[in-house]
């Protein structure tokens, strides 16, 4: 699929592996530093709720869309959420048309899971008549600029867009988009943060170039009353059970500086 | 293309539920070189639109039989993010973006010269993040300008621009409400420097009195739009010669 | 796609260009004169409608479907048009099986914007109970042999099979098809006039040899009230607003014409 | 094959529903060279069933991986207008249309030479415009008759009938609603130099007796449509000898 | 598709002919006897219905699912029966992953036709409001390994998980999967026997590689009260009307003999 | 994992609802040789779940494209028969099993000896013919085998095993209801002779400390596992040297 000079690749993915021995980066940051961070919440201003993040330049567009719909049999007194990617080939030359690739599934089922797991939306709130209708939440994000840790950008998109969003009113059997009925019900604030181990070196928040030059990478969310809801391995290599348990004390204190970000937000 | 006229489209001093008057633009923003991994890419905002463009290419043809020997293939993609509309779009194209994407490659395919990249194939992908109304007029606007980006020749920046009839009345540039619950809408592309058009639908009830008048005025507003478009690439490059445009980097 | 001699098409173009500039057709026509046409309206008889439209070689039919659905939420009061085009391969070498063609969703949509633009039918009429059912009709064009224009011979076949259509009994929930309740209350007659520009010149109703040596197309809908209902540009060539403007004076009249033709066969 | 005997099938005088007697055809009529774009066609009308047939080869292979350097090959399309049933028929290939295509490609096989051409494809494509039971037989019937108008060489002209039971009678040639509401449905095809039979199913209940019965009422209908088949290709070509048949043109 | 060596197979159909014009078979069986037949009903515990069958080293699952679904509008008081197959790629190199094969549909639908055509589910039991709410059947093939007549095998294991499932309860609405609320209605024992010619010589129940030399295949669905209910002939040979009716009087001889392997099980 | 604690998982000797204490494993069955076509297989019964498994190769790679001069491309299916779970499984891949083959096939990649076959393919099927939760581990766990069966060249035979948590306890190898009801499950697989972990997932809610301790008891759970895998393949080829295993045949 990967439309780059193979060789090419060979050389940069060489380089990055040299750097991380002597603990560099392609891009001089320290091993566990993000990238800049921006996050525009509301980009989307007839949506009810989203967000754009710029992760360095890897830039994610998370948008809500509210409907409503029925429950699932075995959970009829909770909403519905429904989690999207798409890799759109806008954002990369080695992404495709077409139906959604296993990374864009894998992506948006890891972002579904931080959300779910930590039970970060109060899913109870959103039924409207028990066992028949509810508000679906559909979490779509839209990938428009790649270069690496699309997991973090989109997990830190959706939360940023699930924070500023406004659930309709629903009356006599519609939904009036114009106006709210209330806030998101949160409980918590998931966000995710990915390693990449190169060689033996561990790397927070890798750029494209060492995502590809990476053995492993592994993903864990964090939520703001200390616990973990979702981890995610990904690659062919292997990680040791001291190396997890590092990349756990990581993610905790990146995840409050991710939270940090999204709270100067939501005073801004 | 509703027609349904219980919702005033006019008040009685003649002017637009936005305040516009008939032959008024919606207020235009337009960026280029927006995106870091495309070869060239555009952002426009056009009223409560808001549309992004890139293009890859030159670059191999895939799949491969599709090549052609004595020019580059063009492709264009026009693609709705699901929650750019109220009712949340499902991903995927569905049979309005392909007649969408096909009329726009036919517009490009005037003006970009394709017979100097012979077998290679040149990619145009178009998201609408947000939409209100002539999504498609934004849209190829802002693929123009992420090819000239792209710095692939061209013989002219194709503009767009759509031109309506609201409550009896023939208008410019019309906005979600008025496309809605209007009488017509007609989508036009031109080619500016020969005043051609290149892209050019209608639909709605219109009178030929009434429709060679939105069409005259469709193509004013596409000349107006290609003023900002040539303004944002002098502001970014410099210099006047748009098909001599160079790369983003 | 085309699997036809590209060397060949090639001559063949450039024979179509000359006889163009002499103001010539390969079949000897008028610049603005159409092909024989036959409608065979009842085609298919055991079809609610149905039209048979052989244009010269090119030969379109189309057929009606009616079922009781729900309407649009936005047109409660409102029944529904659905229509759809098939290119089946037999009707040309170049057509091919498989999800419709951008060619023949284009075509379905321009023939449906036709009709729906112009109103011509009456969609209150077909309300069975508002906001819960109405009529959904089905227009399906089924392209039997493709030589050239199939707009125009689409649109026509649609709006006879229409003309001729009746609208089955609707009783006990049940729709009964041997019966009748009504014939298909129309409003409207839009026909679709198309022309293509050859070198600088302008022609109506292209064989598929003009078609395919034609830089562009250009299809109006005009009513028989003095409305224009639809336009569509195809092909990558460019039109002049004065060349536009002569097109709609001319669809007009051939508009009328095949007008004519419609209501010849409603008496026969 | 509902077999709900509510319905009586046969008067008391032992006629069906459409005055024929049981081991009488409905009319058929058949005309071949009706497209102009295809190498050949057919036409046929049996009772209600409208069916028209193309052939389009031999021609190159695609995709080219399936060419087979032995022989051509054979490919079968049998599709419903959607307009062709009561409940309309969603456009594109479902289960039954994707069996029935294979089981008809697999009866011309028999009699295709297409050991004559090597790495090449015979495609035939066949449209049910209007269904009235028996539409398999008919599309069947109709393409061995285009293949005859493309000029293929071949063993045999297929000929193709059905025979059934209804209220507990063998019969031929079901129509609707005796498929409907009848007890069995027995769809055969034969190469008629032979008595071979090329095409083969049936569903519902049969004894042996009834069952054979059917087979050889069949075989004798297929017979009958096969002299149709041979008037209709020698009032086109005025020869006898089918498999030299020459083009359309 | 068959990426196996095309000479091979040259060689092999040549040998399988041989040894038909003698009389033989490639494993010493007779012309009309079938491999060893293993029938392990109830094999996946917790579905409501099902049954592992191995005919020689060609293994077929099938299992049956319940679910409560509205019926057909023609039949308002008849359960409703699907039928579906999957040749998993893990049964076979020749099998490949995606949409059903021609093949797997072929197999599914002749499976389907024994069971409905014989009227051997009584689907009228399986109305639970009429008109509204019927009990769906569905039976689905999994083949596990390959080796010739899936035909015979998938309808042996189709009618043995029949014979062996309960229909769940249904209560409040609900489905009690833990609870049964009768035995699969039964009234006929439908079983096929699927014949091979190679050259003049006729066989029962081929191997693969006498599947691949045949020149056709016949396949016969009898019942335990002497009727046929379905037929199919596959493959582009032909078949006289003799060789049918000898093969429907083996047919006969041979389903009662399957069914025989049915009723031992029954008890067992 | 709903975390809807009114289900209680543990009675009040803390014993699991089937009689497992917290660190027990379900009962485990292996079978190596199981199918006649395939290169190589495996069957595992683990509690409720039935899994079998296939290996095809290495093979010639389709689409042609796809190959890789270098190594052996992995291809890695999971896939549900429809009657494997309560609520019918409609055939074809979902998202979930899409998800689960890529993480599946990346851990095997750490071990398949892949660069021994460039340009060939290695496929690995996986049927789940009846599941009770940590079939994901099944699957891989039957996959392994199987390519040890098939006789491809290993670094190591990889082992998984999922923890979690229930009623507030960290436990091993969840069963259904438990999977249902619990707080958290972290499925896992390792490379035995060095311990690491080549998959790795976690949902639920856990503290820091559960979270380890789950983790190093699955560690412990997929080296139990990884003992009946060597004595499988031991009593199928009696030998020791698992990577040196011969052909089923």
């Amino acid at each position: 699929m990967n439309r780059e000079n193979e060789t090419l690749w060979t050389l940069k993915s060489e380089y990055v592996h040299r750097l991380a021995k002597q603990g560099l980066r392609v891009d001089n940051r320290d091993a566990f530093e993000y990238r800049d961070i921006e996050v525009t919440p509301g980009y989307v201003t007839r949506s009810p709720g989203s967000a754009l993040v710029k992760l360095g330049n890897t830039t994610v567009l998370a948008g809500i869309s509210m409907d409503v719909g029925t429950p699932f049999q075995d959970t009829p007194n909770e909403g519905v959420i429904m989690t999207g990617a798409e890799l759109v080939p806008l954002a990369s030359p080695t992404f495709e048309s077409g139906p959604p690739s296993e990374d864009a599934i894998e992506l948006a089922r890891v972002v579904d899971r931080g959300i779910r797991e930590s039970k970060a939306i109060d899913l109870e709130k959103l039924v409207i008549e028990e066992g028949e209708k509810v508000w679906m939440v559909f979490i779509d994000l839209h990938i428009l600029d790649y270069d690496g840790n699309l997991f973090d950008a989109s997990a830190l998109a959706a939360m940023a867009a699930l924070m500023h969003t406004n659930v309709p009113k629903y009356e006599d059997e519609k939904v009036i988009r114009t106006e709210s009925s209330m806030k998101m019900p949160l409980r918590r604030v998931p966000v995710e943060t990915t390693f990449a181990k190169i060689g033996d070196t561990l790397l927070l928040d890798p750029v494209l170039d060492e995502e590809k030059a990476a053995d492993v990478r592994l993903t864990i969310a964090t939520t703001d009353d200390g616990y973990i809801c979702a981890s995610q391995k990904g690659g062919s290599g292997a990680l040791t059970v001291e190396e997890i348990e590092m990349i756990i004390d990581k993610s905790f204190e990146k995840g409050d500086f991710l939270r940090g970000i999204l709270k100067d937000n939501m005073k801004g | 293309m509703g027609g349904k006229s219980e919702v005033p489209l006019l008040d009685k001093n003649g002017k637009r539920i936005d305040g516009r008057d008939l032959e008024e633009l919606r207020p235009v923003k337009m960026e280029v070189g927006v995106l870091k991994k495309a070869d060239g890419s555009a952002y426009v905002e056009w009223g409560g639109n808001k549309v992004i463009a890139a293009v890859y290419g030159p670059r191999e043809v895939l799949p491969k039989h599709l090549a052609n020997p004595y020019k580059a293939v063009l492709k264009y993609r026009y693609n709705m993010a699901p929650f750019s509309v109220d009712d949340r779009k499902r991903p995927g194209p569905d049979r309005r973006s392909i007649e969408i994407s096909k009329i726009s490659r036919e517009a490009l395919e005037r003006v970009v010269m394709l017979e100097y990249f012979p077998n290679t194939m040149i990619d145009v992908f178009v998201e609408i993040l947000q939409a209100d109304a002539g999504t498609r007029c934004a849209a190829l606007t802002a693929a123009s300008l992420a090819l000239a980006d792209a710095g692939i020749p061209m013989r002219d920046v194709v503009a767009a621009c759509a031109a309506g009839k609201i409550d009896g009345k023939v208008v410019l540039d019309l906005k979600k409400e008025e496309d809605n619950y209007g009488e017509a809408d007609m989508p036009i592309a031109i080619s500016p420097r020969t005043g051609e058009i290149v892209l050019f639908q209608m639909d709605g009830l219109m009178t030929k009195d009434e429709y060679m008048k939105a069409l005259r005025l469709a193509v004013e507003g596409a000349r107006k739009i290609n003023e900002i478009q040539k303004e944002t690439l002098k502001d970014k490059y410099k210099i006047t010669n748009l098909s001599g445009g160079d790369n983003n980097e």
